[in-house]
This record gives structure tokens, sequence and C-alpha cells, in this order.
């Protein structure tokens, strides 16, 4: 059986999940600060997927998404371990942050911590587990 | 403890323990949802008394236990996760069998049979 | 010492290694370890003679006070002695009875395994050392009868050999254990040194015999041994004759002289063992066709005389018994490779079969004949030495009874000693349907050799006692810890001991005479054919046992196991929880009525959820659970959770329905009203038991919560405003990662399985 | 040696990531798979001999400290199972990678089983009730991945029930950990050894009867092991034997740590000796009961583990001390089974019992690397088993438990017949060439790569028996640190 589809659905899974993905970026990155972070952000992220889905099957969420679930979670996963690691090297503990003050071309000097990487590691994992959903159960009609 | 919510607690695990003990996988996957839903509504209690959403700005009132929070959050995420791969596998299992059954051990059958017919 | 079983050690190794290269001689390199044995033997004699003892230790497990603890005196070395000369009679005579195999690896080292254990068992001074041989030589006899494990028989026969020794072996470590326990030490020249006393020591003791019976072959554990002579000949000439046999022999001899005075039931324990033993051994002997059959009973009879000699703890009757030990390892592994030989040339041991091989094999005739003499003691053999050390001490220190019984076991020896050599080797008429041409091909002299030297040994000790005498004497007074003992003589003079031999000897002799009415007798008070022994019946009780309870336990039913598990956590618990559990006296309702009214929505819900018939609105009120416990979330103060509970929920329910879509609207129905009762009962027991529980856990607080510290640092140390987030990024990052790692485990799984061919995977058939 | 203490976690994690970024490029997989166990082998070797010559470490992770964050504890019995299993790890990776069953599935068996290892030295070494939870779900998910990997009709069906119950067991421990929690405001192990005496001792004891009971799913003790011979014997042979070697063990592990840290016994508990000696009983009778080689083996497990439960039920050093020698001899000798009834279904196609004949004749080789551990699993010496069954036997009778100890010689006696049963039914007998449709063409009738790591095994559990005077005193030393319960929150909270 097929999900039944709606114009509206079909017209406004475009913007709406571009308007999603940018949210979930605002969760994700004030995370810290507010409720939100890397989970919130990425279920939100996938849920914009989903959407897309819904609109357009299995193949619309590939065409948007071109990344492979493996490779997205294998670099998540990455990300966040090594953000981990990374305090050897300075002669910290593993997983201890530091506070970082970065220069960003659009938004000026943003002041964040060494979690930020850390959790859009964690954002990814997220975002993976939802594409590798989408691409296999959702697959077969 | 909230008398209250340690009966919604006790409610959910009883759901799901009774959806559990069913032959049907799906039922299954409904009874350890639930549970899920137990265990995380037990582990947030466990913080003590309600009180504002623990995110600091100054004020004095009290917060809620932040802890059993993140490690609720934690919990919901793995539980989610894990209840996807046993959908996934629920959906495996319908496409070799065509069957929402959780079948008996053959080779644990054969052996009571064995047990029983010697007897 | 433990150089010599090293040596057994690495030829055990080396064998397999050149097997293919020297096929059956590599049998030859087996005699390397036995020949390095007797020169160290030798070399120790004048220093453990008289009772005097030779000692050296090595660490291995001290914690648990096992070591390589080894002593050699006397007794041990006659003994080793035995296992080493024996074994070199027998590795030659096996070269040439294997002649032309070339899977012998196997067996060549697995047989000088066992020739080294059973040293190890004789010089060990530390008992859980003599375990470690004692188990050694039954794992490595149950391989060695199992050599031609192509036939059912053998593989059966060695099964039961391995689990009756094996039970008793265990038995026996229980006891060894018990013993040094009581004792502080396991050294066995310790114990004997300053024996402990008391229950524990008497049931330890009690154990111990247990396992030295088995071994020996003592009633009632007897009946492995006829069962192991499915074995090759010369495996049970080494094994079943000479040697394995002789351990728990070795040990009773040992433990006798002190033990049958501290622990009560020692003497009417193994004196009845041992009598019962020589006459059920006896008796069968004089039934049985099969000459090695007859020759193992046999072995059963002498294992029993043995026992009774050595097991009261008297000096000359443990003389007696080191005397028999000799003669019997002498002639009794002469009769084992003389039935090879037979077996060889004339392809049947079966004596209504065999006949004129006297004429036929003059030679190896007239090693039996040796034999048999020193087997039912005649003169000029060593065999009448032994047995007349043995009556004088009998008459001497003996109960009536138990000469008695050794007058009698001795005729039934006379007679299945005549019946061997008759069955063998007499021209007599036989049965019309058993009279196959019978093709006798000459044996090699080689094969003979061995039998020869042995029987010529039998002699020469036989007329001349000093030789032996030293050496036996020595032996006795090691065990016995006396130097007050008789010596070993050709000729005491017309002494009632004479007249007991005589005695026994002219009853054997009727007895050989009167077969047919033995025979007939035999039969007639034979248990019917078919009837199972104990072990058959045990074993099949066993597998009975086995079956019932694992179909029972093990039913395959995940719904059972659920059940099992869950009541598990109800009942154990609560047990302790019901025993002396308060409720605590501070307890509020709700905080609220809005809380109260969605906590009954939740609880609703998750019922709904439980008796829904149709999946769809089941996964529906499933996630209206998860949506009301959102709520409960916020009230509590809780923003992350509840929106993390709302995101995953729906995405839940999107992985739900995208799964759901395929299966049928409807649950299927098929519960009894039983079922459904008990699952209600379970399931109410878990719901009361947890909210019982979390409302006594959290009234027993009496603590701050780790919270409080987390929400004081979080932003001057971690950086950030929300405690949660900081929590889960930085104070306990290394949850998240795990968790992290969960889900990316659970999408490569849902790839994985929904990848996989939907044809049902054969692929990953092994060897597809 | 803030780096050390976690290494055995993040390297193997750290190369699940790489592994996956290397998706289908086999050897590339292969080979992060080798180079990083081969490296968590040596991180914990070196850890094991630090912590013998210095003794245990902690590491703060974050640099928070117990109150705050989490704290991973390498004590003398974390560091010896770290050893022991992340040698096991590389062990049957080389397997893995030599068995031609493996090979369709090898992208995504390589990432996950790397994921595996870590949960497994995440479970040894942390400190924190909720983290060990977490440890748990990283090492189960990979296992349930593990388990249905390939998605074979059986595997799934079986499958199931594994991944429920182990989902049921997951939801009792969050359970638990919640309940622990309102009773004490602390999921740090330390700070639950200091609080736990200060709570009513009918909360306690409920706890620690709830964690048992949690645990003892993982651990498959009585009576709550019959998801274990329905689900091991189905996957592949490989997984099977990391499986039999090192979950279970994690289960009494776990059981070992919070029943001595907080729960901590004065005298031998009747009720654990109670579950020891059933778990013994129903585990080898069941193993008696069955045809397949896998099926046997897998009963076994469960057998052996009442007598590692036996040991700490005694509550005392030398019971502990024996535990502890039981696991490492069983770890190293149950994963060598496996690995040796996967050579014999490589060659034959078959572990059913009733269709083998021979394999001894065939495969001579083979039949040794079998024979050694089987003795050793009975417990016959001169092989580890013994040593092990040994102190448990001298344990057990110094507290006077001879109904127990008598009920552990006995099933070690089923234990020998049932050995001999898969030995006189598969190796032993007539060998039809036939039947032995992908035996390679040498005595071992497998794969050098299969045969090597079995035997490096079999040499292991030879050592084991040799060497087992030094390795005894460690397992004392461990056993002395867990009684000393004190020790532990000393090093994590500092003097």
């Amino acid at each position: 059986m097929k999900l039944s589809r709606s114009l509206i659905l079909d017209m406004s899974a475009g913007p709406v999940f571009h308007v999603a993905l940018l949210f979930s970026a605002f969760l994700l990155f004030r995370g810290h600060n507010a409720p939100g972070g890397g989970f919130i952000g990425g279920l939100v992220a996938g849920a914009a997927l989903v959407l897309r889905y819904v609109a357009g099957g299995a193949d619309e969420v590939h065409r948007t998404v071109r990344v492979a679930p493996e490779l997205m979670l294998g670099l998540g996963l990455a990300l966040a371990v090594l953000t981990g690691v990374a305090p050897w090297l300075v002669g910290d503990q593993f997983l201890e942050s530091a506070k970082l003050s970065v220069d960003l071309p659009l938004l000026g000097t943003v002041k964040t911590t060494t979690a930020l990487p850390f959790d859009i590691g964690v954002y990814f994992v997220v975002v993976g587990l939802v594409l590798a959903v989408l691409r296999t159960i959702g697959g077969e009609e | 403890m909230i008398v209250v919510l340690a009966l919604a607690v006790g409610g959910l695990y009883a759901a799901g323990a009774f959806l559990l003990l069913q032959r049907s996988l799906t039922r299954i996957i409904l009874g350890i949802a639930l549970l899920g839903h137990g265990a995380n509504l037990l582990l947030l209690l466990a913080g003590g008394a309600s009180g504002r959403a623990p995110i600091v700005d100054g004020s004095d009132q009290a917060v809620s236990d932040p802890l059993p929070q993140a490690l609720a959050l934690t919990a919901i995420v793995i539980t989610f996760g894990l209840t996807a791969f046993l959908l996934a596998l629920a959906y495996r299992s319908w496409l070799l069998r065509h069957d929402d059954e959780v079948e008996d051990d053959v080779e644990d059958r054969r052996i009571a049979r064995l047990g029983r017919g010697k007897s | 010492m433990i150089g010599l079983l090293l040596l057994y050690g690495g030829v055990a190794l080396l064998g397999p290694a050149l097997s293919r290269r020297l096929g059956a001689r590599v049998l030859f390199l087996c005699l390397v370890p036995h020949i390095a044995t007797l020169a160290y033997l030798v070399s120790a004699w004048p220093r453990v003679a008289g009772g005097r003892s030779i000692a050296e230790s090595h660490e291995w497990v001290p914690a648990l006070s096992l070591g390589v603890d080894l002593r050699l005196d006397a007794f041990g070395l006659l003994m080793a002695g035995i296992i080493s000369g024996i074994g070199v009679a027998v590795f030659f005579y096996a070269r040439w009875y294997f002649a032309g195999r070339s899977d012998l690896g196997l067996f060549a080292g697995v047989i000088t395994v066992f020739a080294g254990s059973m040293v190890g068992v004789v010089m060990a001074d530390n008992l859980l050392l003599l375990y470690v041989f004692w188990e050694l030589t039954s794992v490595t006899s149950y391989l060695l009868i199992g050599i031609d494990h192509q036939k059912g028989a053998a593989r059966a026969a060695a099964l039961k050999a391995l689990l009756i020794t094996g039970m008793g072996g265990l038995v026996m470590l229980g006891g060894f254990v018990l013993v040094g326990r009581a004792a502080g030490t396991f050294s066995l020249s310790g114990i004997l040194a300053t024996p402990p006393s008391g229950a524990t020591t008497t049931v330890g003791i009690g154990l111990v015999l247990v396992g030295a019976f088995t071994k020996s072959a003592q009633v009632p554990f007897h009946s492995w041994l006829p069962g192991a002579m499915a074995a090759p000949t010369p495996v049970s000439a080494y094994l079943h004759s000479a040697t394995m046999v002789k351990a728990g022999v070795y040990l009773i001899a040992r433990l006798a002289p002190v033990f049958a005075t501290v622990v009560w039931f020692w003497r009417p324990v193994v004196l009845a063992a041992g009598v019962a033993t020589m006459l059920v051994g006896g008796y069968r002997a004089l039934r049985e066709t099969d000459l090695k059959l007859l020759l193992a009973y046999g072995t059963v009879s002498q294992l029993g005389l043995m026992v009774v000699l050595v097991g009261a703890g008297y000096p000359d009757l443990t003389f007696a018994g080191a005397a028999l030990i000799l003669a019997h390892s002498l002639f009794k592994a002469v009769l084992f490779m003389v039935v090879g030989i037979v077996d060889h040339a004339a392809h049947t041991r079966d004596l209504r079969r065999l006949h004129g091989l006297g004429r036929r094999m003059p030679l190896v005739f007239a090693v039996s004949v040796v034999a048999v003499a020193s087997m039912v003691g005649l003169p000029a053999a060593l065999g009448f030495l032994a047995k007349e050390a043995a009556y004088e001490a009998l008459l001497h220190s003996g109960n009536p009874v138990v000469t008695a019984a050794v007058v009698v076991g001795s005729a039934l020896t006379f007679a299945y000693g005549a019946r061997f050599l008759w069955g063998a080797f007499a021209d007599k008429p036989v049965r019309k349907e058993d009279d196959v041409a019978l093709e006798v091909a000459a044996p090699s002299p080689a094969i003979v050799l061995p039998s020869v030297v042995l029987s010529i040994l039998t002699l020469v000790l036989g007329v001349a006692p000093a030789l032996g005498g030293k050496l036996v004497t020595s032996a006795a007074t090691a065990v016995g810890r006396t130097t007050e003992l008789p010596k070993l003589v050709l000729w005491h003079g017309f002494t009632p001991a004479l007249g007991l031999s005589g005695l026994a000897i002219a009853v054997g002799v009727a007895l050989f005479l009167r077969r047919g009415s033995v025979d007939r007798l035999q039969s007639r008070l034979a248990l019917p054919a078919g009837l199972t022994t104990p072990y058959e019946h045990a074993l099949s009780l066993l597998n009975r046992v086995a079956d019932r309870s694992t179909g029972v336990m093990q039913n395959g039913s995940l719904p059972i196991y659920v059940g099992v598990i869950l009541l598990t956590v109800v009942l154990l618990p609560t047990w302790r929880l019901a025993t002396d559990g308060r409720l605590p006296s501070r307890i509020e309702f709700a905080d609220s009525p809005v809380q109260a009214l969605v906590a009954l929505v939740v609880v609703a819900a998750a019922i709904g959820c439980a008796r829904a018939r149709r999946r769809f609105v089941a996964v529906l009120l499933l996630g209206a659970v998860g949506f009301a416990v959102a709520v409960l979330f916020i009230m509590q103060g809780a923003p992350d959770l509840a929106l993390t509970q709302l995101l995953v929920e729906t995405l839940a329910l999107v992985i739900f329905v995208l799964v759901l879509r395929h299966l049928p609207e409807q649950f299927p129905r098929r519960s009894s009203r039983l079922a459904t009762g008990l699952r209600l009962g379970v399931a109410g027991g878990v719901g009361v038991f947890v909210t019982a529980f979390a409302i006594i856990a959290a009234g027993s607080r009496t603590h701050p919560s780790a919270g409080d510290g987390l929400v004081e640092r979080a932003l001057p140390d971690g950086g950030g405003r929300n405690v949660v987030n900081v929590i889960l990024t930085d104070f306990r990052a290394f949850d998240t990662v795990g968790e992290i790692t969960v889900l990316t485990v659970a999408a490569l799984g849902i790839i994985g399985l929904l990848l996989a061919r939907a044809d049902g995977g054969e692929g990953e058939e092994p060897g597809k | 040696m803030n780096v050390l203490v976690p290494l055995p976690v993040v390297l193997p994690l750290l190369a699940a990531a790489l592994s996956l970024a290397a998706y289908g490029r086999t050897t590339l997989q292969r080979a992060i798979g080798l180079v990083t166990m081969t490296a968590t082998c040596a991180a914990s070797a070196t850890l094991l001999t630090l912590v013998i010559r210095d003794g245990p470490m902690s590491a703060d992770l974050g640099g928070w400290g117990p109150s705050i964050g989490i704290v991973l504890v390498a004590d003398l019995f974390a560091v010896v199972m770290l050893a022991v299993s992340s040698a096991m790890v590389l062990a049957v990776l080389v397997y893995a990678i030599g068995s031609p069953a493996t090979g369709d599935s090898a992208a995504l068996f390589h990432p996950v089983y790397l994921v595996l290892a870590a949960g497994v030295s995440a479970s040894f070494l942390t400190g924190d009730l909720f983290n060990l939870f977490v440890a748990f779900e990283v090492m189960l998910s990979a296992s349930y991945v593990l388990m249905t990997l390939g998605g074979r009709a059986e595997q799934v069906r079986s499958g199931m029930t594994y991944v429920v119950v182990s989902l049921l067991a997951s939801t009792l421990f969050i359970t638990a950990v919640a309940l622990v929690y309102a009773a004490t405001g602390t999921v740090n192990l330390a700070e639950l050894a200091v609080r736990m005496p200060d709570l009513p001792p009918f909360v306690r004891d409920s706890l620690g009867l709830l964690l048992l009971v949690v645990f003892g799913i993982k651990a498959a003790i009585f009576p709550l092991f019959f998801w274990l011979p329905d689900s091991y014997p189905t996957a592949p042979t490989p997984v099977t034997a990391i499986f039999a070697g090192l979950l279970t063990k994690v289960g009494v592990y776990a059981i070992i740590r919070t029943q001595m840290l907080l729960f901590q016994s004065d005298g031998p508990s009747p009720l654990l000796l109670s579950i020891a000696g059933a778990t013994m009983l129903v585990g080898v009778l069941g193993a008696i009961a069955q045809d397949d080689i896998k099926r046997i083996l897998s009963f076994h497990i469960v057998s052996q583990i009442g007598y590692m439960i036996l040991g700490l039920g005694l509550f005392t050093v030398a019971g502990l001390a024996a535990s502890i020698f039981y696991i490492v001899h069983h770890i190293i000798v149950k994963t060598t089974l496996f690995l040796v009834g996967g050579i014999v279904e490589q060659a034959t196609g078959t572990g059913a019992l009733r269709r083998l004949s021979g394999v001894a004749t065939r495969m001579p080789v083979t039949a040794v690397l079998f024979l050694v551990p089987a003795l050793s699993l009975a417990g016959l010496p001169p092989f580890s088993g013994f040593v092990a069954k040994l102190g448990l036997v001298e344990a057990g009778l110094a507290e006077h438990r001879h109904v127990i100890i008598g009920v552990s010689l006995l099933v070690s006696l089923l234990t020998l017949f049932s050995m001999t049963k898969i030995w006189g039914g598969a190796f032993w007998g007539t060998a039809d060439e036939a039947a032995f449709v992908n035996a390679a063409p040498n005595r071992s009738g497998a794969p050098a790569l299969m045969i090597a790591p079995t035997a490096v095994l079999v040499a292991a559990s030879l050592a084991v028996a040799l060497a087992a005077g030094p390795l005894y005193g460690v397992a004392e030393s461990a056993a002395e640190s867990l009684i000393d319960a004190g020790a532990y929150v000393r090093l994590v909270t500092g003097p």
C-alpha cells in the first residue's frame, strides 16, 4: 500500500524541507545553552527527510541526499570520537572539552566549546540512521 | 515520589509485560516500546521532585534534577535505535515467512518430544 | 625424576611426528623412555633400598598446594620397574603385533603419555599431583581402548572405562581435598607420617577408596575391565593387566598401614571388596569362551586378591601382596601376549574353536605353561612364592573367613588357568559348527621373544628367591614402615600354608576335571541374556533425564522464556521486599490535577494499546502514550527530554507504519482464556512490583542527588547554560559516544537485514 | 596513564568508524581491523603489566571526576578480563578472515565486530552504573547485528528470541538504574559503594537481587538461560565463538563487580550457590540431550557459568580467585571449541552428530585441536580447566559447602560424558570421504587462516595450565582487591 499523498504536501515538501533543515541546524548550534543539541537537531532533520519521503518516496530521498548512509554514519562517529581523542594531543583527558572562539564569515565571532563538533557528529549519526531506514524499510513497495 | 506517576509507571510496565508475553512479533515490539516509556519515566522520577527546566539563567528557583533527564534522553535514543532494528527484523521475518508469529525453536521441540516419548 | 617424566612427554610428541616415516617402527622410539627409567631405577636402587627414599620438588600452583612433588622409595621403584620393564616387553611385542600398520602415530604418542603418567602415579608425593597422573591414565586409556574406533563396540567399551574410572577419579579428588584439608598438607608422605583423623578424614578416605576400587576394577566397579578387552592385545597386556589396574592397588597399599586403623570401616570394606572381586572374577573366568575375556576376569580376580593382601595393612600381608604384584605383572603380560599371538595366528580367540595349537607352536605353549604355573602357584614359578607368603601371612594375621575365601579363589584360579591352557592349546574335539578349517601361521620369533624373556624371569625369580626377595622386602618395608618382614623362600617345609596351597590346587584340579558339570551349573545360574547392567541402566536413565528435563526447561517458546524472566524479576526481589519492606511515611498523591489526568491518559492509552486487535490502532495508541509521556516530561521540568521524546515518537511511528503496511490488518487471535489469565497475572505482578519498588526506593533516599553538582558546574566549567546538553556532550559525553555507536550499529543492522537477498539468503549457508 | 586506560575502548571504536568509511573495500577493512586489534591487545597487555606492577589505575573522562563525569577504572580484575578478551577478539578476527563462510557479509561484519570489541572493553572498564548500561547496549546492539548477519530464516527466528530477551533485560537494567538513583542519588559505582550501606537492608538487598536478575540474563544463569542455546548456534561460527567466549562472561563480570562492590555478603550466599548448582546441572543435562556440536557447546556455556557463580557465591578470596581463573580459562577454551566446531562444519557442511563420522581419520590435526580444549572443559588434568576446578573444590570445601562441590564434580563427569559424545560421534568412526565436501586437502581439513588462530588458542590454554602458578597468583590478587571494596572507592574518589 502506498502512503497517501496530497498536492499540498507535494508542493510544500521542497520549501518546508529546507526550512526544517535550517531549523535543525539552528537547534544543533544553540543546544548548549537552550533546549536542542545534536540529537534534537538530527531528529528534526530526520523528520524533514521523512517529509521528503512522504512526498516522493525513497528515490526522492536518494536524490536529495546522495551520501551513502554508511559513510554518513562513519563520518559522524569518527567526528565524535576524534573530538574526544583530540585533547590527548595537548595532554588532556579523553573527551576533555575546551572553549573555542571561531571567526565565521557571516556570523562573526562565535563562542562555543569543543562540544560542538562532538554534537555535529551526533547530528550526522542520527541523520544517517533515518536515511538508512528510509532507504531500506521504506524502499520496498 | 508522586504516587500518580509511580502508578503510571506501573501501568506502563504492566501493559508492556502483557504485550511482551504474546506470540505476535508486532505486539512484542509494542510491549518493548511501552516498557521503554515506563523505564524512561521511572528514570526521570528517580530525580525527585519536579522543578524548573535545568537551564542556567541566574534565577534562584529550584531546577529539576538534570542528570536523570540526560540519562533518560540517552536511554530513549538507544531504545529508538534498537526498536528500529527490531522492526527491520520483523520485516525481514515477514519477507521470509509471511508470518508475524515467533516460532518455537525446532531443535528444542524435537528434544521435548524425545523426552516425552520415552517417558 | 621430573626429567624422566618430561622424556615421556617429549617422546609422546615426537611419536606422531615421525610415525609416517617409521611405520610400526615408531614403537622402538617409545622404548627410549622406558629404558631410561629402568636405568634410572637401577642407579637409584642403592639410595632407596631398605626403606629410604629420594625426593624432589618443583612448583606448579602453590596457591592450591599443587606442586610437582616427587618421591621414590622402594615400593615406587618396584612399581616403576614393572611399568617400564613390562613396557619394554610390550612395546617390543607391539612393534611386531602391529607390523605393517602406518597409522600408529597417535597410538605411540598416547601410550607413551600413559606410561609416563603411570610412572608419575607411583612417584607422586602430592595427592593432587597423584590425581593429575591418575586421570591422565584414565583419558589415555579411553583413547587406547578406542584405537580401533571404527568399531562401535570399541567406542562403547572406551566410554564405559572412562566414565567408571573417571567417576572414581572425581570422587577421589573430593576425598583427597578433604583429607588434605584435614591434614593441613597434600604431601602423601606427610599425611602418612602424621595421619589426620576425625569425620572429615573418614569421609575423605572413603571417597579415595571408591576411586581406587574403580581403577582396580573391584566389585561393583569391575565391569569396565572385561569391556576394555576391545582394545588391541598390546594395550590389554600393558594397561589392563600390568599397569593401570594396579594403580588402585598401589594407592590402597600406600594408605592401608596407616588408615586401616584410623578409619573404622577400612578393613571390612576393603576386605569385602577384595574377596568379592576375587570370587566373582574367578567364577566368571570359568565361564568365558573368549580367551582374552577369560584372562580379563582372571585379572579381576587377581586384583581382588591383591587388594585383600595389601589392603589389610599388616606388614606380612603387604609383603605377600608386593610379591604378588610383581609375579602377576610378569605372568599376566605373557598370557595376554600369548592370546595376541594365538589370535594373529589362528584368527580366533574362541576356545571352542581352537585345537591342537600346542603341537603347532610349542614355544608359545611352553611360555604359557610357565605363566600359568606362576598364576596358579606351582612351585618353581614366582607366583608360588607369592602365594606361599600370602598363606603364611593369612594364617598368621588374617581372618579365617578371608583365608578360606583366598583358598577358594586360588582353586578357581587353578581351574581357569588349566582351562586357559586346555582351551588354547589342547587337542580336543570341536563342535561341528565351530570346526572351520583353522589356518595357523607360525608366529615370528620376534613376537614371541618378549614372552620368553618374561617367562624366564618368572622361573629365575621363582627358583632364586633371593633375587626378587630383596626388592619385595624393601618395597614392603617402605610401605609398612617396619623391618620385621618374612622372606621369600622356595621351601618352607610342610607347613599349614603348603597345606592350603595343596588344598586349593586339589579343588582346582577337581573343578577343571568336572568342567562339564561346572559349565552346566554356571549356565543354569547365569542371568538371562539381555538384562541391562547397572552401567547401561544408569546411562539410559541419564539420557532420559537429560531429554526430559531439557524438554521441560528448554521448550523453545519465547513467550514462556519472557514469562519466566518476568516472574523471576517479580519474585526474587519481592521476596526480600515483602519480608520487611515498608512504604515511606511521606507520600504525595499528585503535583496537580492536570498531572493526574495526564497520567491517567498514559495508562488508559497503554491498556488500549495492549488490548487493540488492529495493528494500526495499537501503533497509534502507542504514539498517544509517547506524546502523553512527553507532556509528563514537560511538567516535570524536562524540555529537552520532552522534545526528544516527541521527535523520537514521531519517527518511530513512521517506521512502524512503514513496516506494518505490509502486515495483515488484524492481529491473529489464538489465545486460550487460561493463557490470557496467566499473562494478566504476570503483567499485573510486574506493574505492582515496579510501582511499589519505585515508591520504596525513592522514600529511602538520604543523600543529595549528583545532579545538583552538575547544575552548579554547567556554565562555569561546561561552558553551557543547558545543563542537560552539557551533561550529554561534556560531563557524560562518553555515554553519548556509546549511544551514537548504538544508533550506527542499528542502522547497519537494518541495512544488512534488508539489503540481504530476500529469497531467504541461502548464500550464507556455510560451505555453499 | 590517562591515554592508556580508555585506549582499549577508543581504538576499536575509531577503527569501526574508519571501517565504515571504507565500507565495502574488504581488504582495507580487514587491515584496519587487524592493525587496531593488535594495537588494542598491546594496550591491554601493557595495562595488565602496569596494574600488576603499580596497582590499579583510573581515568576521569573529560577530566571531571567521579561525581560529575564518568570514570574508567582499570583494576586488576578489569585488566585481566580486558587482556584476555582483546586477545580473543584478535584471534577470532583472523579466523573470520580465513573462514570462507563470512565472505559475503564482510563489509558489515568488520565495523560491527569492532564495535562489539569496544563495547566489551567499555563494560570491563567503566566505573559508572549507567555507563555500564550504555556499554552493554553498544556490545549487545553489535551482537544483534552479528547474530543476524546474512538474514537466513533460522537466524531471523533465533535472532528474535535473542533480541527480545536482551531488550527486556536492557529495560530491566534501566529500571534498576532508576531505582538505584532514586534510592541513592548517584550512578557512580564508587559513590554507590559508599552510599549503599546507608540504605535500609531490604532496599539494598532488593536492588542487589534486581541487578542480579538483570546481569543474570546476560550471563545465562538459571532460570534465565534458555535464550542462549536457541540463539548462539545459528550465527556464523566466528560470531558464535566470540559470543561464547565473551558475552556471557561480561554478564558474569558485571555480577561479580556489583555483588562485590555494592552488595557484598559476609559469608557464603545460599541463593547464589543454589543458582550455581542449578545452572551447572540444567546446562550439562541440556548438553547431553543435544545432537549438534554447536548446540552441545552452547549448553555447556550455561553449565560452566554455574562454576563461576559458585566461586562468587562463597564470598571468599579463594572462591573469587577460582572464579576469575575459571573465567579466563573458560573464555579461551570455549572460544577454541567453537572455532573447531566451525572447522568441522566448514569441512562437512554439518554439525549434526548423527551425520558426522571419522573426522579424526580425515582431519587428525583438527581432532587434536578439539581434544585438548574438550578435556580441559571437562576439568581433566593437566589442563587449565583442572586447575580452575581444583581451585573451586578447595575453596568450596574450605567453607564446608560439600553438597555444591559434590554437584560440581558430578557435572564435571557429565561434561566429560558429553564431550566424548562429540568425540565418539563425530571424530571417531569410519571416515566417508564423500562427506568431507569442503575439506581442504590437508591434515586439518581447513584453510590455514582458520587453523592457525585455533592452534594458537589451544597453545594459549596449555600455557595457562603450565603457568597456572603465577596466573593463579594474579587471580588471587584480583580477588583480594575485589573483596576490599574500600580500595576501589579510594582509587576513584581519591584519598
